[in-house]
């Protein structure tokens, strides 16, 4: 398998509605996927929407290269979002993929994930792929309320799986970053990997540079293109603006300029 | 056979679809998407005299059939470009032609200069409208005077085809046609982009770090196509058009108004794939309405 | 209570949504759909000193996100209006704000001088930026001096509120601003349509009958935003915004830009309610963001 | 009941699809009609159609006040009628309606109809108030082709039925112009109410001034508003320019400056 990126057409295998602001597309390619590594996104082109003119990016859930089907898992924010919550088994949907870098591959087993928001969707898949690196990392979710916590069987085949609700109605009360293992004085984890939105993420890096702890984001600025030509999504990094789309999304926190 | 060829200031182009500067990089990420060799031309990235790091993010807006940017000019410099950027793009089988921006009359001619150099570029594209650099830029193409002044300046240190591109913020672009005609153009390039602004309703802020920034896609189209053609009853000298060219059907609108070739911005990012789609379209309708050369399109619009 | 009224120049407005010149004719069409007596004000379509016809069919071209048009101020002139159109709408429970036009000084001072006896009407916006007249229209609002003149002069004859509509199709709005505040502007309108072209590339003729017309829609709201921002930091004149509000979320940016009230144009084509809703939308804003007069929101854009 | 207009949603009852390029939609009201006029049209919202900015103009077809549904017969163009011909029962589509003046009732009973292209729209409409005003109109309608002729038995409800088509595979050869009732030396009709492409509506207008026979001509001029605001639509009439959305459609030949 080669890294190669494609515009392609997938077919809408089915859409599953997790819970009213959340739903997951599953989407068969017409030849075999390239290989594809955890915390690389896809642009997707919604079609038949007049307010949504450029594509929009979602990371890659999940990849099953025997039956050649990936999953994206979208959080419903605005028009682009609710077109595609309208798609239905059949239908299909160009995507421009795989895009970005990816994480890297930790060098111990001490590994947290930790994911809020619609952040988790490329959670799934490291966990996935640390498992078969022999890796059993431990998972913190964050969601707003009970009725959107989802797919924690899914996460719990590849590790331990910790849960915060904003208003306590499942796992501990608050966000990720209020979870009592935090608390501790001593972090358990080597490694950190986390997504969500731009404040979780600070607030997660801070608490791994307090504990000395390489930590990995995945970084969701707005785009135009996705493969590196426009310069609209750069962040400023140790060596100047760099891309999201191209040397990200994923950033090791001691090549960013968080303070 | 359609013969998709044309010759503009000397200078022949395999078909009329060439890409806009800043949205195509320097032509390697689409390698992965097709085979850039088809193409007319490729309008690289601006080049300025120094690295520049560009504006801040957010450098971009989603708008009703279009985008705002304020990218900035980023890049690592002419340098940069002669010794890392140059060699791995000299060879490609397509025009490479360098977009030349600066702040100063000294940079621009500065920058001209080095490429002046470089064997393969047949062609630069000076950017005196870019909307999002607080000196120089825009502030060139938008005075007759100064426009004229900074043409003829590196017109002097310039030898191969000079193209001057022209911002549409003007009150008269046959204006600033002139006056880019004046200085020595050989070709101009209409247009860039329109300056723009977004804001965030719920935040009461604005989306981009730099507040205003330059509308592109096809939102812009009708103005780009109205000042082509202005610029075409105008004066004698080659255009080449874009401004929210999305398929073949944009790009020929574009040459009855009096392009002889075209640019594809914007819409690369939507369909990286999309100039090569609109050379095919071309070819199509040339057959489709009989047309031989695709240079009897050029101002072909019938307006009796 | 929300307090949605707004003072502008002296004149009180219920709310701060009117609707554009030229997208509502005199009204009288929109009270089959709405209760018109709910809007701000209303400013009918432009009246000149004679019976125009206006310019031959087709005048209208629809583009992405957005349309031309080249209606060339068709109207009865301004003897109908007074005698015809006046009566008719002058007990309106809502302020009529009569768009002015012409071709000479002579013409914009003659219109204003009558229009300036009608009782009814306490305000005209004087329309120097129609893109779609051979004389004057547009040329008035694109040069500094002229804008001054005509302003000046109607400024003699007209004592109730002079607004004064400017066109985008300039360099710099802000000096066209200035030109018309030195005048005696007392408000200022921003924006009119941008000047544009579309072609019809099967029959390889322009789509409108003048060629070029004025284009307005959602794809012209970020050079609007901008110009009205631009304006808003330049002069401390009160502005109306339009230009591609088709929602409360648009009405309430241009107010975050600079505006004191919005005009709500093309829109109406598609929704002849809108306006209300637009209304009905800000108020909803204003309750969300515990905001007590929508004249907080005047020019609030939170740019630190 | 009251001449009004009404900006309302109307429920798909059914998309009936005629042949490859035409197709009647029938809608339902959400409450009773007014009183619709024959040659009176409606402005469709053609929504998720990104290049679609503007309401789309189309004749009313027919109208069963018993049932509260009209029909639209829509002849697929560009864009914006490809996405109507998506519409599938139950979907909703919001009409302007009623709109424009109408066709005026005969004082003969000597009448034709004559239709070209999707110009046949208003006239099965036109047949039926005829009939209700005992009036039994000859009704000549042109098509392209014997595939495209359509609704033939609606309309010999109303009258008796001639037609063209362009290549000759059903009815007379030609276009509607080139039938032989128009070739006799005296004209059976002392009322003519036509509606088609302009070129061939110039084309019976010419026949009909040469016979000195009355006729009237529905316009398709294009729109922005549709009810007489923008001033986009006008023809030339001998008042100068008119709006054809709320002087026309229909306007009698007298009237135009047609040569
Ligand atoms: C690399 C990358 C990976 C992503 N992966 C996922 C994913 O797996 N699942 C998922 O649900 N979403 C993901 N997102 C975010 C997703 O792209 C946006 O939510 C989506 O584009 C919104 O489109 P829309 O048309 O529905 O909303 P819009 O109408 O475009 O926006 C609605 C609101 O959301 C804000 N918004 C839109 N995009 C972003 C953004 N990128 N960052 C912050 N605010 C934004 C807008 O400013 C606006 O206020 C990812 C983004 C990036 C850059
Ligand atoms: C009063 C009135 C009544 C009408 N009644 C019907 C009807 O009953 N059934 C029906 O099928 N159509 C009718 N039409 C025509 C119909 O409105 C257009 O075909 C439709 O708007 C095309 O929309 P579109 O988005 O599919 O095509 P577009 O993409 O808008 O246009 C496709 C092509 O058709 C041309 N075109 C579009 N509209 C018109 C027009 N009005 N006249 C001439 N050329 C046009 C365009 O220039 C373009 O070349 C009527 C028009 C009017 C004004
Ligand atoms: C993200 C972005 C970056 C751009 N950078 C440049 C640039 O560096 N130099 C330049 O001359 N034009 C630049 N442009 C303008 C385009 O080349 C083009 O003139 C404009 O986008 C209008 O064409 P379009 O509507 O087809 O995109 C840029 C446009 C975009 C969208
Ligand atoms: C069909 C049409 C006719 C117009 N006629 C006038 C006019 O008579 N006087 C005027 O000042 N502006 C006229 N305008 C401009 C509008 O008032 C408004 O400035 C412009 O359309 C931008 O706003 P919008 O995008 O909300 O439509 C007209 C616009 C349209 C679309
Ligand atoms: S989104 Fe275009 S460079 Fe990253
Ligand atoms: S379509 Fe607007 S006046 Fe007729």
């Amino acid at each position: 398998m080669e890294v190669k990126k494609l515009v392609q057409d997938l077919q809408v295998v089915q859409s599953i509605c997790l819970n009213k602001r959340h739903f997951i597309l599953e989407l068969l390619a017409p030849e075999k996927f390239p290989l594809i590594l955890p915390g690389q996104f896809s642009q997707a082109l919604v079609k038949d929407s007049p307010s949504t003119f450029l594509r929009r990016p979602f990371s890659i859930h999940s990849v099953d290269y025997g039956k050649n089907t990936l999953r994206l898992l979208i959080q419903i924010k605005g028009e682009g979002t609710l077109h595609l919550s309208r798609l239905k088994e059949g239908d299909s949907l160009n995507l421009i993929y795989p895009l970005g870098n990816s994480f890297s591959l930790p060098n111990t087993k001490d590994v947290l994930l930790v994911g809020g928001g619609c952040g988790v969707a490329p959670l799934l898949f490291m966990a996935q792929f640390l498992n078969q690196n022999n890796i059993h990392p431990a998972i913190l979710l964050g969601f707003r309320t009970k009725e959107e916590v989802s797919e924690i069987d899914e996460y719990s085949k590849f590790g331990k799986v910790m849960i915060t609700t904003e208003d306590g109605t499942e796992g501990e009360k608050g966000r990720v970053i209020d979870h009592s293992i935090f608390a501790r004085q001593r972090l358990d984890f080597r490694k950190i990997y986390c997504c969500g939105p731009d404040a979780m993420m600070k607030a997660v890096a801070k608490i791994a540079r307090m504990h000395k702890t390489d930590c990995e984001v995945s970084l969701e600025n707005t785009m135009a293109c996705g493969f590196g030509v426009c310069l609209c999504c750069v962040t400023p990094t140790n060596k100047g603006n760099e891309r999201v789309c191209v040397e990200g999304p994923v950033f090791n926190i001691n090549r960013l300029t968080w303070t | 056979m359609s013969d998709l060829s044309v010759n503009i200031a000397g200078l022949l182009f395999k078909n009329p679809v060439t890409t806009a500067s800043g949205t195509f990089g320097y032509g390697d990420e689409f390698r992965e998407f097709m085979d850039v060799g088809r193409l007319g031309g490729i309008f690289v990235k601006a080049v300025t005299g120094k690295n520049r790091d560009g504006n801040a993010y957010p450098r971009m807006a989603e708008t009703a059939s279009g985008m705002l940017n304020s990218v900035g000019l980023q890049n690592k410099g002419v340098d940069h470009f002669c010794r890392e950027i140059y060699p791995g793009i000299k060879n490609l089988n397509t025009h490479i032609v360098v977009n030349v921006s600066g702040s100063t009359v000294e940079e621009y001619v500065e920058v001209a200069g080095r490429i002046n150099e470089l064997e393969k570029i047949p062609a630069i594209e000076l950017n005196i409208s870019c909307p999002n650099v607080k000196f120089g830029g825009m502030a060139f193409g938008t005075v007759t005077g100064m426009a004229t002044e900074v043409t003829a300046a590196v017109r002097k240190v310039y030898k191969k085809v000079l193209m001057v591109k022209l911002s549409p913020n003007v009150t008269s672009i046959t204006d600033l046609a002139k006056a880019v005609v004046d200085g020595g153009a050989d070709v101009i390039t209409l247009i860039n982009t329109l300056l723009g602004m977004a804001i965030d309703a719920e935040r009461q802020r604005p989306i981009l770090s730099t507040i205003t920034g330059g509308l592109s896609g096809p939102a812009i189209k009708p103005i780009a196509l109205r000042m082509v053609w202005q610029v075409h009853k105008a004066v004698h000298t080659p255009i080449i058009g874009l401004g929210g060219i999305m398929n073949a059907t944009d790009a020929i609108e574009f040459m009855l108004a009096g392009a002889s070739a075209i640019q594809v911005g914007t819409a690369n990012f939507i369909d990286p794939a999309v100039s090569l789609k609109i050379v095919d379209g071309i070819e199509a309708y040339m057959e489709n309405h009989k047309i031989k050369a695709v240079t009897d399109l050029v101002g072909a619009l019938r307006t009796e």
